[in-house]
C-alpha cells in the first residue's frame, strides 16, 4: 500500500525537480533519508539529480525555516559588509513548510530574516511527526534495526523482533496539541489541506504543571533540566534564535555562568524560552534535537499559552500582525506596576514624575 | 601522592602574582598602555626566562586571561613589559588599574623568534605596523644587547598618526643609533611630523635590503602583511625568510583547549612564530 | 518707539509670574523677577494637592522654582515691591524697593542653625498662623532661594538693637547682617507683567461662619496647610482646638463669591468647588475612609478638564453633596460645631460636624491694588485688573500686562497659560531685542579623561539636618574613601551651596578627580547644578553620578537611623561602581528650522500664527477647510458682550496680509517626520515643508443631537433624545440662535416663550465631561431675547450653573430679569413633545417637587462640544496622545497646558477642551510663546544619553524600528542593521528593553553601568 | 595480567567491599526510554545491563563540567585578597564499573593531548575502570574502524567477560589486582575458561566490520587535499552548529576558562566548550579565523581523523557511535570516515 507519505515524496520531488530545471529556484531545501531508521537528513537540492533523493515521512521533525536564511544568502552574490545590495531580483529558494514551519516563515519576514518574494513554498499539511524517543522508550531498550511507516502505524524491526505501533500513539506532544497543521503562507500546496485541527485542550500539558504549587513546580522544572549538558541543540534547532552573539554566550556582561551548576542551567532555559515568547510555533525541533530527552518545550508552551490569553496572539498566523512582544505604545496602561501606600514625600515625587516630560 | 605535589609546582594553569610597578599611556587615543609589572616572589623572578617573541598570558582574579606578547627583551631586568591594548573585559580592566594593583602572569609561553638560533649572523629587517610592534621592541632591544652577533638591523615601523606609535622616546633613540636603521613612518601627512610618510607596505618596498643572508620579522595587522609581501617578493625575498607571528584566539596557552589550532598546529605552543613557508601549508583559519 | 529693550519685569513670583519669567528667559529675554515674600513659589507652594491629578503640589512646582532660582537671565528680587514704572513700552524705568533681609545669602547654606538658636518664636505666616516659627525663617522647605530670612517685625536685636543677635553668633558662615539695610534697584525694563496674585477672602467678616470665633472652623487654605506634609501637622489631620483627627467635616461654598449681600464679592472664584471636592478626597485618604465629608454648595462648578470625572469619582466614593446654603455655625460641645441649612425641598435641618471648612473666595489684595493704582492699571467692578475679550493680558496700559488670578479668579493652568499668552505679549513688544541683555554661561575646555582610571571625589551632603538628622554622614564619608576608585570624599553641610560648589570644583581641578559622587538629596532638582560644576571644573558633566540619600534614605527611614545609614553606603557603592564605568558624552544639539506649522485657522489658530509671525518667524497656517476663522464665524458676542464679526474680520485681514503667514487651504497634515527643531510635513496635496515647531489648534465640533452621533449608548434615555433638533425649526443650538441673532433678530421679538435645555449631550454617561461654555452662553442669549422682547417668558432648565468667574455676573442679571431657572436631574430629564403643531416642554421642578410644563416658541439647546473625530489620527502623526474624552492631552494638566509631551509640539484652543474665545486667546499666546522658546534659537539642546546600536550583534530584526516611539531607530539596508539617529533620540530606553539581542544600548546606562550598581548592591 | 573467574555474587559482593575505599560508580537506567548514565551504585543490581554505552561518554569523570583551576577572594586591600589557591582535586578514589571498552580507550587517547595536565592526570589517577566487553554491536558501533575492539583492554584496569553463569575477569594493572584482591571471592580462571574468552572475542571481533590501519592511512594522506575535500560543503549545510556531537564525544576534550565571582569569593574554572560554535575561535576584535559553518565542520572531524593523528598517531575517535546516535540532523561519522579514507 502506498502511503500518504510516499505520494507526498513523489509530489515533493516532482515539484523541487522543476523548479530547479527551471531556474525558479537555486537551491531547494528538503530531507533526505538519514543513516539510522527513523532519521532524516536536511539536504539542500541543488539540482534535479539532487531532488531526486528528497523524501518525506515521518520523521521530518527538524524545522526548514531554521536553515531558510542560510541557503537564502548562500544563493546570493557574494557581497562584503557595507556592500550596496546587488541589483535584480535575487535567486529564490524553494523550501516545505507544514503549519508551523510555515508560521515561523512569516516571523522571519516580520523580523526581516527572509523576503517572501525569494521563498517558493511548497505547503503540507502535517500529519504529525513521529517522536523517535517515544518509539524508543516503547522498545524498551531494544534497537531498532529497521522502521517501516504505514499510514497509521509503525512496523519496528529488529534483531529477533517484529513490532506495530499505532502511530497517532507515538506523534511528538507538540503534533498532538497542534490545532494549525496546514500552512499559512504557500506557493504551491501539496495534497489536501486538512483546516484547523479541533483539539479539546492543546495547553492540557502546560495546565498539568501549572497546577502544581510553586515549589512543586520549581522542583518540576529543575529535575526536568537536571541532565542538560548545554550543548545548545534546542536553541541551534530553533528558527527564532540566531543573535549573532547568544545571552549565553556574551561575556560582557557574563549574564550566565557557562557550565552545568543548576543555576546557570536554570537561566539558560528561562531566557531562552522567554526570547521565543509570542514567537514560538511549537514545531517541537528543540525538543525532537535535545541529545537528554529534556521537554523544554513545555517551557514555550506556557509562553504560548499566556501570549494567547493576554494579547490574543498566536505567532506566525498572519504577515500583517505585529509580533505581541514587538510593539510598544507610549500610553501602554502598565497595570502590572504595583502601587502600594506610600509616605506623602514619596507619593509626591512620583506623582510629580508621572506626565511631567523633562523640558530641555 | 608525592608525585601529584610536584606536579601542583608545575601547574601550568597557575599565574605567578605580579604587582604593576609602571604604566605609560602610549597612544594619543588612550587605548594602548605600557604595564610594568614585577613578579612578586623570588622565586618565579629566578626562574622567569623568555624568548622575544613569546607571550604571556596576563591574569586578573575575575576577569580571565588575555594573552600579550611580552614587550620587554629578556635583557631588561627591571621588571616585564606588557603593551596592551583595550578592548574586553580583562584588557578594559587592566586599563583602570593602577600602579601597585596585583595582577597574575603565565608563561612565558609559545615559541618565540630563534634569535639564538636561525637568526644569528643574519641581516634582520623588522616590520611592523600599528601596535603589533610589542614583541619586535622586545627582540630588537634583544639584538642591540647582542649587537655582533647579527648583521645589519632594519626596522621599518608604521602608524595612523605620530600619536599612534608605541614606544615614541625609544625610536627617538634609535633613530640615533647608527647601528641600527629605523624607517618611521605614519600613513597621512600631519602637521608637526617630519619622518616618512606612507604606508608600511610602501615604505617596505623602497627601503628593503636585500634579501641575501637575511631574514624579516614581520607583526602587524593582516591587511599590512598581505600587502608586504608583493615588494619584499619582487626583490627575491621567499617565504622560508619571513617570519611572522600569529594571533589566533588562545585560552589554555599550552596547546590542549583547542581554540587556537590553525589546522594541526597549535598557534599558541607550536607557535605563534612561523616562517611564512609553515603558514603557508596550513588551513587559512588565523 | 525707539531700540525696545531686552528685558522684562515680572511682578509676582508665583506659579504665574515663574512661568512668564522662564518662558522669557528661555527665549532671549532678561528678567527681573520682583516678589514680596523671602521666596518665591507663591500660592501654589502652600497647597497640599492639586486637582484633578492629585500631584504634590511642592513637589511639581519645585523643579520650576530651581530653574527659575538657577536661571542665569533671571534677576530674583525677593523682599521687592514696584515702587514706580515710568516711560513707554518698549523703554520703562521701574524702581524697585528691596526690604532687607538681614541675611546675605552669598554667605548663607540654609544649615538652619540661626533659626534652632534663635528664641523669638511667632506666628508662621506661610502656615497662616497656624503654626509657629522663629523670627529668622525659611518660607518653607523648598524655597527659592533657598536662604534665610530675619523677620524684622519680630526680631529681638532688630527692634532692641544690642539684645539678643544670638544668629549672628551661632551662623558658621557669618552671614547674618543684622545691620542691612533697604536697596533701592532701578531697572529698565521694556515691558511689564503682572502676576501679584490674588488673597483669600477673609471670612471672619462674616459672622455666621463662626470663622475666628470658633477654632475649627477653618479655611480652605488653613486647610491646606493642615494637609501639607511640610505644614504645622506634617501631615496629620488634626483640627485645631484639641488635636483631634476629624472624623466629621463640612466644606462650606462660596464663602465670599457669589455674595453680593455680606461680602460684596458677586463674582464665582472658579475653584473652590474643585479645591474642596479635593480637599475631601483628600482628608479621606489621611484620615481614613470613615471620615464623613460634607459639601455645601450652591452650583457645582467642575468645569474644566476631567473636573466632572474628579467630581463623580468623588461622589461615587461617598463625600455628601448637599446644595443648600449654610444659614449658621454654632458652637456644639468639645468645640464641635453645628449647621443650620435649608434643604433643597425647604426643609431646615442641623447636623453636627468635628470641622468646618470655609471655601474661601479670591480676591484682589490691597498690596496689588496699590500696585495697580501706583502704575495706573485700571481695575474692573469687581476690583480685578482690567483686561480686554479679545487681549486676555494686555492691560489698558501700554507695555504692561497681567495673568493670573489678578484679572479674574481662575485655576493654576489656566494661570500658567496667561503667564506664557503674557510673556508673548512682551515677545511681540521687544522681538527686535531678543538677546541683547541675556548672558550664556562660558565653560573651560574639558580635560581628555579616556585613558585615566577612574579618579572618584565622593560628596556626601548633610542637608543640613535633612540627612544629617537620620544618616551618620561622617561615617558614610569614611565609608565611602575605601572604595574602589575613591579618591577623596568629603562631607558637606550643603553640598548644593555656592561655596561648597566652588570648592568642588577646585577639589576636582586640584586632585586631577575624572569621576563624581555626589550622594544628597535628588537628582531632579540638583543633578544639572552638580552637573554644570564638572563642566566648570573641566571635565565631561556625564562623569556624575547622584546617590540620592535623601529622598530615599532619610526621609523614608526617619526612624531606623542605622538601616539609613547602612543604606546610604549601599547606595554610595552602587553610585561609585557606576559612574566609575560612565564615559564622556557629547553635548548634542539640533539646529532649528526657524519656521513653525500651525493646523486650523481659527480664531486660536489665527492668534497663534500671528503671535509668532508678529516676531518675525515665517509660520505656515494649515486650513482644511477653504476660509478662515473656524466656528468663530457662528459665534454673535463674547460673554462681555462683545460682537466677534468685527474682530474676526480685523484678524482675518491681518492673518492673510501678514508677510510672515502663508495661509494653506482646503490641506490637512498627512506625514509628519522629525523631532522638535526639525519637522518634516507632508500635507495632504502632496506638498511638503520643513518646521521647528507645530501648533495644533483644530477646534471641536458642536454636538447637533438631530445628527443621531448620540446613538452609542441607546440604553441611555439620553441615547435616543433628540428633542425634534433638525426635524423643526422652532429647535436651536445656542450656534443656530446666534445665526438668528446675527441675520434677522427681530424675528424672534415677537415670541412670548423660549425655553432652553442645558446639558444636553455634557454630563452623560457617554460624555461625561462639562462642555464649560454653554451656561454662560446660554444665558447671555436669554439676556438678548429679554433685549429683543423684555416681556418674553425665558425658562432655563439646568443641572448646575456655571458662569464661573466674572461670568456670574451674567446669572445675576438673567436673574434679575426674571429669567426663570428650574433644575432637572439625570433621572428628571425634561421631555420635549409636540402639541397642536407647537413644542411642549415637561419638566420636574426639585424645589416644588411637582412637574411644571411650558409652551414655547422655540426651544434652544445647550448642546455639548465635542472633540473631532479626526482628531486622534493628526495627534497621532505628531506622536501625541488624547485624553479619554478624546480632546488632545497636554504634557502635565496643571503646568504643561499648552504642551504636548512631545516637544516642540503644542495645542490651543478647543481642540485641548472646550473653552471660551478670550481663554482660546490666551492659550494660542501661550502656544507660541512656548514655541518662541524653541523658535528663538539657532539650535535645541538634544539628547546625550541616546541609543547606539552594537553592529556585531545587531540582527536586523526591526523590533526596535517599530518600537521606538520618537521614530529615531531606522534599519541601514545594506548593513543590515539598525541606526540610531541621535537627534531625534530622547534616550528612553524603549529600544533596549525590546532588543532580544543585546545589541542596542543606551550610552552610560548600558549593561556595564548598571550590573556594576547591582552587583555593588550585592556587596556587602 | 592475571585472569579471575568470578560470580555474579561475587561481583556484587566486590562492588559492596570496593565502596568501603572506593566511589563506586556504574552505568544506571535514567528513564524510561532506556537511557542508561552514569550515577553512584551501591550494587550490582543497580547497574543496567543493557547492551551499548552509557548515554554520557566517561570523561565526565575526566574533564568535568566546570572544573575548578583555583579559588580566590578580591577583597581589596585584605590580606587574602588576589591569593589564588590551587585546587587539585584529591577526592576520594574511584571506581567505574561497567565501562565498555570504546570508553576505556578514550582515558588513553585524551591522555595524550593531556599529559602535562595534572588536573586531567589526577583524576586519571584518582580513577579505576572496570570494564565490560561488548558480545553484542550496536548499529552505531565501529570501534573496529578505529583501532578499537569490543574485547578492547586499553585503558582498563580490568575487563569483565561474561560467560554462560560467570564472569572472566581480566586483571590488566597492578591497580586491577588489587581491586580484584579487595573485593576478594575471586579464583584464578582455568584454561578453558581462558579459552572460552578467546573465542568469544574472535566471534565478536568477526562479526564487527572492521577498517585496519585507519589512522596509519589518514597519516599518510595529504593534509591540504583532506581538507579541500568536496564534500565538506554539502557535508555541513544540514550541520546546526549545536555541541550535541562534540559534549558526548568521548574524546572531544576542547575547553574554555573562565572566572567567576560571587560576592568577591571567585574561582577559575574551566567547562567544556565545542568548536562547533561560532565564537569557539573569535577574536575579541570580531575577525573570526573559523567563521563558516563548513569550516567549523570540516575542524571537527579534520581534528579527530587528521590532526590528532599526525600528532600522536592514533584517531581521536573510539567508535562508540554517540555523535552518530544524537545528531539532531544525522550528521554520520561513518560517512565522512570512508569519504576521507576514499572507500565505499
Amino acid at each position: 500500500m502506498e502511503s500518504s507519505s510516499s505520494k507526498i515524496t513523489d509530489e515533493i520531488r516532482a515539484e523541487a525537480s522543476r523548479l530547479l530545471s527551471s531556474g525558479e529556484v537555486a537551491a531547494f531545501l528538503g530531507f533526505v533519508p538519514g543513516s539510522l531508521p527513523m532519521t532524516v537528513r536536511p539536504f539542500v537540492a541543488r539540482s534535479s539529480e539532487d531532488a531526486a533523493r528528497l523524501v518525506w515521512n515521518s520523521f521530518c521533525v527538524m524545522n526548514l525555516a531554521n536553515y531558510l536564511p542560510e541557503v537564502l544568502k548562500s544563493v546570493e552574490p557574494p557581497r562584503g559588509p557595507g556592500d550596496p545590495e546587488p541589483e535584480g531580483p535575487l535567486p529564490r529558494v524553494g523550501v516545505l513548510a507544514t503549519g508551523c514551519w510555515s508560521r515561523n516563515m512569516v516571523v522571519q519576514i516580520q523580523e526581516n530574516r527572509i523576503q517572501r518574494d525569494r521563498v517558493v513554498i511548497l505547503g503540507i499539511s502535517s500529519r504529525g511527526m513521529v517522536d523517535r524517543k517515544k518509539v524508543l522508550a516503547r522498545l524498551g531498550g531494544r534497537e531498532a534495526l529497521k522502521v517501516e511507516e504505514q499510514d497509521h502505524s509503525l512496523l519496528v524491526s529488529g534483531r529477533a523482533f517484529n513490532e506495530e505501533i499505532p502511530r497517532w500513539e507515538v506523534v511528538r506532544d507538540n503534533c498532538r496539541s497542534c490545532v494549525h497543521p496546514d500552512p499559512v503562507i504557500w506557493d504551491i500546496m501539496i495534497g489536501e489541506r486538512a483546516g484547523d485541527r479541533q483539539n479539546a485542550n492543546r495547553f492540557a500539558q502546560v495546565e498539568e504543571i501549572e497546577s502544581l504549587a510553586p515549589e512543586e513546580r520549581w522542583a518540576w522544572f529543575q529535575e526536568e533540566i537536571s541532565s542538560c549538558i548545554r550543548c545548545y541543540a534546542c536553541r541551534n534547532a530553533c528558527p527564532l534564535c540566531y543573535c549573532p552573539t547568544c545571552f549565553v554566550d556574551d561575556s560582557r556582561p557574563q549574564w550566565v555562568g557557562k557550565s552545568i551548576e543548576p543555576v546557570d542551567t536554570a537561566i539558560f532555559h528561562i531566557l531562552r524560552a522567554y526570547h521565543c515568547a509570542g514567537r514560538c510555533t511549537d514545531c517541537g525541533a528543540c525538543e525532537s534535537a535535545c541529545p537528554m530527552g529534556i521537554r523544554m518545550r513545555l517551557f514555550t508552551k506556557k509562553l504560548e499559552k499566556d501570549v494567547l490569553e493576554m494579547y490574543g496572539a498566536e505567532a506566525g498566523m498572519d504577515p500583517e500582525t505585529p509580533l505581541p512582544l514587538s510593539t510598544f505604545s507610549p500610553d501602554d496602561p502598565q497595570d502590572f506596576i504595583v502601587t502600594g501606600q506610600e509616605s506623602p514625600k514619596s507619593t509626591g515625587d512620583e506623582a510629580g514624575r508621572s506626565g511631567e516630560v523633562s523640558q530641555s | 601522592m608525592a608525585e601529584s605535589k610536584k606536579e601542583q609546582i608545575n601547574n601550568p594553569y597557575m599565574p605567578f602574582p605580579a604587582r604593576i610597578e609602571d604604566i605609560i599611556v602610549e597612544t594619543e587615543d588612550g587605548n594602548l598602555k605600557t604595564f610594568r609589572l614585577m613578579l612578586e616572589r623570588p622565586e618565579d623572578r629566578e626562574n622567569w626566562s623568555h624568548v622575544p617573541g613569546q607571550f604571556a598570558m596576563l591574569s586578573l582574579a575575575g576577569r580571565g586571561e588575555i594573552p600579550i606578547g611580552i614587550a620587554s627583551s629578556p635583557t631588561e631586568k627591571d621588571g616585564l613589559l606588557f603593551t596592551v591594548n583595550k578592548a574586553g573585559v580583562v584588557t578594559g580592566a587592566l586599563h583602570s588599574m593602577e600602579v601597585g594593583a596585583s595582577v597574575g602572569v603565565r608563561g612565558p609561553l609559545g615559541n618565540g623568534f630563534p634569535v639564538d638560533s636561525e637568526l644569528k649572523g643574519k641581516n634582520i629587517v623588522i616590520i611592523a605596523g600599528g601596535f603589533a610592534f610589542t614583541t619586535l621592541r622586545a627582540t630588537l632591544l634583544y639584538m642591540l644587547a647582542n649587537r655582533r652577533d647579527y648583521g645589519r638591523i632594519t626596522v621599518i615601523y608604521g602608524a595612523r598618526t605620530p600619536g599612534m606609535l608605541l614606544y615614541r622616546k625609544e625610536l627617538e633613540e634609535w633613530q640615533k643609533r647608527d647601528d641600527v636603521e629605523m624607517h618611521v613612518t605614519i600613513d597621512r601627512e600631519t602637521q608637526g611630523w617630519t619622518g616618512l610618510v606612507g604606508f608600511v607596505p610602501t615604505v617596505a618596498g623602497q627601503v628593503a635590503p636585500s634579501p641575501e643572508n637575511a631574514v624579516a620579522l614581520i607583526c602587524g595587522p593582516p591587511v599590512m602583511i598581505k600587502f608586504t609581501m608583493p615588494p619584499l617578493e619582487k626583490i627575491g625575498w621567499t617565504d622560508e625568510q619571513v617570519y611572522l607571528s600569529l594571533e589566533n584566539r588562545m585560552k589554555c596557552g599550552i596547546g590542549i583547549c583547542g581554540h587556537c589550532n590553525c589546522g594541526p598546529v597549535y598557534v599558541c605552543k607550536d607557535g605563534p612564530v612561523f616562517t611564512r613557508a609553515e603558514v603557508m601549508k596550513l588551513p587559512v583559519e588565523f | 518707539m525707539a531700540a525696545p529693550k531686552g528685558s522684562v519685569l515680572v511682578v509676582g513670583g508665583g506659579i504665574a509670574g515663574v512661568q512668564a519669567a522662564l518662558d522669557l528667559a528661555n527665549s532671549g529675554f532678561y528678567v527681573h523677577l520682583v516678589e514680596s515674600t523671602a521666596a518665591i513659589g507663591g500660592r501654589m507652594a502652600q497647597l497640599d494637592k492639586t486637582f484633578p491629578t492629585n500631584d504634590c503640589s511642592a513637589c511639581i512646582l519645585s523643579p520650576k522654582l530651581v530653574e527659575c532660582g538657577r536661571h542665569l537671565n533671571i534677576n530674583l528680587l525677593t523682599l521687592s515691591d514696584v515702587e514706580s514704572v515710568e516711560g513707554e513700552p518698549g523703554a520703562f524705568r521701574v524702581v524697585v524697593r528691596q526690604r532687607p533681609r538681614y541675611v546675605d545669602t552669598e554667605k548663607c547654606l540654609a544649615c538652619g542653625t540661626c533659626a534652632e538658636k534663635c528664641p523669638k518664636k511667632v506666628p508662621d505666616d506661610f502656615n497662616l498662623g497656624l503654626g509657629k516659627r522663629k523670627a529668622v525663617y525659611l518660607r518653607f522647605p523648598q524655597a527659592v532661594p533657598l536662604k534665610y530670612a530675619i523677620d524684622p517685625e519680630y526680631c529681638i536685636y532688630i527692634n532692641k538693637p544690642g539684645r539678643c543677635g544670638m544668629c549672628a553668633k551661632v551662623c558658621p558662615t557669618g552671614a547674618i547682617n543684622l545691620e542691612d539695610t533697604e536697596k533701592k534697584h532701578v531697572l529698565d525694563v521694556g515691558a511689564v507683567i503682572l502676576a501679584p496674585g490674588f488673597s483669600a477672602f477673609d471670612p471672619s467678616v462674616l459672622d455666621y461662619t463662626g470663622y475666628g470665633r470658633f477654632p475649627n472652623v477653618v479655611t480652605s487654605m488653613d486647610f491646606e496647610r493642615l494637609l501639607s506634609p511640610s505644614g504645622p501637622t506634617e501631615g496629620h489631620l488634626q483640627r485645631p482646638s484639641d488635636k483631634k483627627e476629624p472624623k466629621r467635616i463640612a466644606w462650606l461654598q462660596c464663602i465670599g463669591s457669589r455674595d453680593i449681600n455680606r461680602a460684596c464679592h458677586g463674582y464665582c472664584s472658579s475653584v473652590c468647588c474643585m479645591y474642596a471636592i479635593k480637599q475631601a478626597v483628600i482628608a479621606r485618604e489621611h484620615a481614613g475612609k470613615d471620615v464623613s465629608a460634607d459639601i455645601f454648595y450652591m452650583d457645582m462648578r467642575t468645569h474644566g478638564k476631567e473636573f466632572e470625572a474628579y467630581y463623580n469619582r468623588a461622589s461615587d466614593e461617598g463625600i455628601a453633596f448637599h446644595r443648600a446654603r449654610v444659614h449658621t455655625v454654632s458652637p456644639a460641645a468639645d468645640g464641635d460645631l453645628v449647621l443650620r441649612y435649608a434643604d433643597e425641598q425647604g426643609r431646615v435641618r442641623e447636623e453636627e460636624f468635628d470641622m468646618v471648612v470655609l471655601s474661601v473666595g479670591l480676591e484682589l489684595d490691597s498690596r496689588a491694588l496699590d500696585l495697580a493704582g501706583r502704575l495706573g492699571v485700571a481695575l474692573d467692578a469687581d476690583n480685578f485688573i482690567a483686561t480686554d475679550t479679545f487681549r486676555p493680558v494686555v492691560t489698558n496700559r501700554p507695555g504692561v500686562y497681567v495673568c493670573g488670578a489678578a484679572s479674574e479668579p481662575k485655576d493654576i493652568p489656566q494661570s500658567v497659560m496667561e503667564a506664557s499668552a503674557a510673556a508673548l505679549e512682551a515677545q511681540r513688544l521687544l522681538h527686535g531685542a531678543r538677546w541683547q541683555e541675556t548672558r550664556t554661561k562660558e565653560f573651560p575646555p574639558e580635560r581628555d579623561v579616556h585613558a585615566e582610571p577612574p579618579r572618584i571625589g565622593v560628596f556626601v551632603c548633610h542637608c543640613g539636618i535633612n540627612i544629617a538628622g537620620v544618616v551618620d554622614v561622617k561615617d558614610v564619608t569614611e565609608y565611602a574613601k575605601g572604595l574602589p576608585g575613591v579618591v577623596i570624599a568629603q562631607d558637606n553641610l550643603f553640598t548644593c551651596s555656592q561655596d561648597t560648589i566652588d570648592q568642588m570644583a577646585k577639589t576636582i581641578r586640584e586632585h586631577g578627580l575624572n569621576r563624581v559622587v555626589v550622594a544628597s538629596c535628588t537628582p531632579r532638582t540638583h543633578e544639572p547644578l552638580f552637573q554644570e560644576t564638572l563642566r566648570e571644573a573641566g571635565i565631561n558633566k556625564f562623569l556624575f553620578e547622584m546617590a540620592n540619600i535623601r529622598d530615599q534614605d532619610s526621609w523614608v527611614h526617619q526612624n531606623q537611623p542605622e538601616q539609613a545609614t547602612k543604606k546610604a553606603k549601599d547606595l554610595v557603592r552602587m553610585a561609585v561602581a557606576k559612574v566609575a564605568r560612565k564615559q564622556p558624552l557629547p553635548y548634542n544639539s539640533v539646529p532649528v528650522f526657524k519656521s513653525a506649522l500651525v493646523v486650523g485657522a481659527g480664531v486660536a489658530g489665527m492668534s497663534a500664527a500671528l503671535s509668532l509671525a508678529d516676531q518675525g518667524f515665517p509660520v505656515t497656517l494649515v486650513e482644511r477647510k477653504d476660509r478662515l476663522g473656524g466656528h468663530a464665524v457662528k459665534f454673535y458676542r463674547t460673554w462681555q458682550g462683545a460682537e466677534v464679526k468685527p474682530f474676526l474680520e480685523n484678524l482675518s485681514r491681518q492673518v492673510l496680509s501678514h508677510e510672515n503667514i502663508n495661509v494653506r487651504f482646503g490641506v490637512t497634515v498627512s506625514d509628519v517626520e522629525g523631532s522638535v527643531g526639525r519637522f518634516h510635513t507632508t500635507l495632504s496635496d502632496g506638498s511638503a515643508l520643513d518646521h521647528g515647531v507645530a501648533i495644533l489648534a483644530v477646534g471641536a465640533e458642536s454636538y447637533k443631537p438631530g445628527k443621531g452621533t448620540f446613538a452609542r449608548d441607546a440604553s441611555s434615555p439620553w441615547g435616543r433624545e433628540t428633542f425634534f433638533h433638525g426635524a423643526r425649526p422652532d429647535v436651536y443650538t445656542l450656534l443656530e440662535l446666534d445665526q438668528v441673532f446675527i441675520k434677522d433678530p427681530s424675528s424672534l421679538s415677537g415670541a412670548n416663550q423660549a425655553v432652553f435645555i442645558h446639558c444636553v449631550g455634557s454630563r452623560i454617561p457617554e460624555r461625561p465631561y462639562c462642555s464649560r461654555v454653554c451656561c454662560t452662553h446660554a444665558i447671555d442669549q436669554a439676556l438678548k431675547l429679554k433685549e429683543l422682547n423684555p416681556d418674553m417668558d425665558v425658562i432655563m432648565l439646568y443641572r448646575d450653573i456655571r458662569t464661573y468667574g466674572q461670568r456670574e455676573k451674567l446669572y445675576q442679571e438673567a436673574r434679575a430679569k426674571g429669567i426663570l431657572f428650574v433644575r432637572y436631574d439625570l433621572d428628571h430629564l425634561p421631555k420635549v413633545g409636540e402639541e397642536g403643531g407647537g413644542l411642549v416642554v415637561q419638566a420636574h421642578d426639585p424645589v416644588l417637587d411637582m412637574d411644571v410644563r411650558f409652551n414655547p416658541d422655540f426651544l434652544v439647546l445647550a448642546s455639548a462640544v465635542r472633540p473631532r473625530d479626526d482628531v486622534g489620527g493628526l495627534a497621532k502623526l505628531f506622536k501625541c496622545a488624547l485624553s479619554e474624552d478624546n480632546f488632545m492631552l497636554e504634557a502635565h494638566m496643571k503646568l504643561r497646558p499648552v504642551d504636548f509631551a512631545t516637544d516642540g509640539v503644542y495645542l490651543a484652543g478647543l481642540c485641548h477642551y472646550p473653552k471660551p474665545m478670550d481663554e482660546a486667546i490666551a492659550q494660542a499666546q501661550a502656544a507660541a510663546a512656548r514655541a518662541a522658546t524653541v523658535l528663538s534659537r539657532d539650535e535645541v539642546p538634544a539628547e546625550s544619553v541616546t541609543a547606539e546600536v552594537d553592529t556585531r550583534k545587531c540582527t536586523g530584526c526591526g523590533v526596535c524600528v517599530r518600537i521606538c516611539p520618537y521614530h529615531a531607530v531606522s534599519p541601514d539596508p545594506a548593513l543590515r542593521v539598525a541606526v540610531v539617529d541621535t537627534g531625534l533620540c530622547k534616550g528612553c530606553g524603549a529600544c533596549v528593553a525590546g532588543c532580544r539581542s543585546d545589541a542596542i544600548t543606551l550610552k552610560n546606562m548600558g549593561n556595564e553601568q548598571i550590573l556594576a550598581a547591582v552587583d555593588a548592591a550585592m556587596e556587602e | 595480567m592475571k585472569v579471575y573467574k568470578i560470580s555474579r555474587e561475587g561481583l556484587d559482593k566486590w562492588i559492596k567491599h570496593w565502596t568501603e575505599s572506593y566511589d563506586v560508580f556504574g552505568p544506571v537506567e535514567k528513564n524510561e526510554n532506556g537511557m542508561t548514565d552514569w550515577a553512584e551504585v551501591k550494587g550490582l543490581d543497580e547497574i543496567s545491563t543493557a547492551p551499548g554505552t552509557t548515554k554520557q561518554p566517561i570523561k565526565t569523570f575526566y574533564l568535568p563540567q566546570p572544573e575548578t583551576l583555583f579559588t580566590f577572594t578580591s577583597r581589596g586591600g585584605e590580606p587574602d585578597s588576589d591569593v589564588l589557591k590551587e585546587t587539585l582535586d584529591e577526592g576520594r578514589p574511584r571506581v567505574l564499573f561497567g565501562v565498555r571498552p570504546c570508553d576505556a580507550r578514550s582515558v588513553t587517547l585524551n591522555g595524550l593531548a593531556y599529559e602535562e595536565d595534572p588536573y586531567y592526570m589526577a583524576n586519571v589517577e584518582r580513577t579505576l575502570l572496570v570494564g565490560v566487553s561488548c558480545r553484542e554491536q550496536c548499529g552505531t558501533c565501529f570501534c573496529r574502524w578505529v583501532g578499537g575492539s569490543p574485547f578492547g583492554t586499553e585503558g582498563l584496569d580490568i575487563l569483565l567477560i561474561e560467560t554462560e553463569q560467570n564472569f572472566v575477569a581480566e586483571a590488566l594493572t597492578d591497580r586491577g589486582v588489587s581491586l580484584v584482591e579487595a573485593g576478594g571471592g575471586a579464583r584464578e580462571a582455568s584454561g578453558e575458561d581462558l579459552a572460552m574468552v578467546e573465542s568469544m572475542r574472535q566471534e565478536a571481533e568477526q562479526a564487527m566490520s572492521a577498517m585496519p590501519d585507519t589512522a596509519e592511512t589518514l597519516r599518510s594522506k595529504d593534509l591540504m587535499s583532506m581538507y579541500n575535500a568536496d564534500f565538506w560543503g554539502g557535508l555541513s549545510e544540514s550541520c546546526i552548529n549545536c555541541g550535541a556531537c562534540t559534549f558526548l564525544c568521548p574524546t572531544c576534550y576542547c575547553f574554555d576558562i573562565q572566572d567567576e565571582v560571587v560576592r568577591k569569593k571567585g574561582r577559575r574554572i574551566r567547562y567544556w566548550d565545542s568548536c562547533m560554535f561560532p565564537l569557539f575561535t573569535q577574536h575579541a576584535s570580531g575577525h573570526n579565523p573559523r567563521g563558516q559553518k563548513v569550516q567549523r565542520v570540516r575542524n571537527r572531524f579534520m581534528h579527530k581523523l587528521k590532526y590528532f593523528p599526525d600528532r600522536f598517531g592514533p584517531v581521536s575517535c573510539v567508535g562508540c557511535g554517540r555523535c552518530i546516535r544524537e545528531c539532531p540532523v544525522n550528521i554520520d561519522i561513518r560517512e565522512v570516515l570512508r569519504d576521507l579514507l576514499g572507500v565505499e
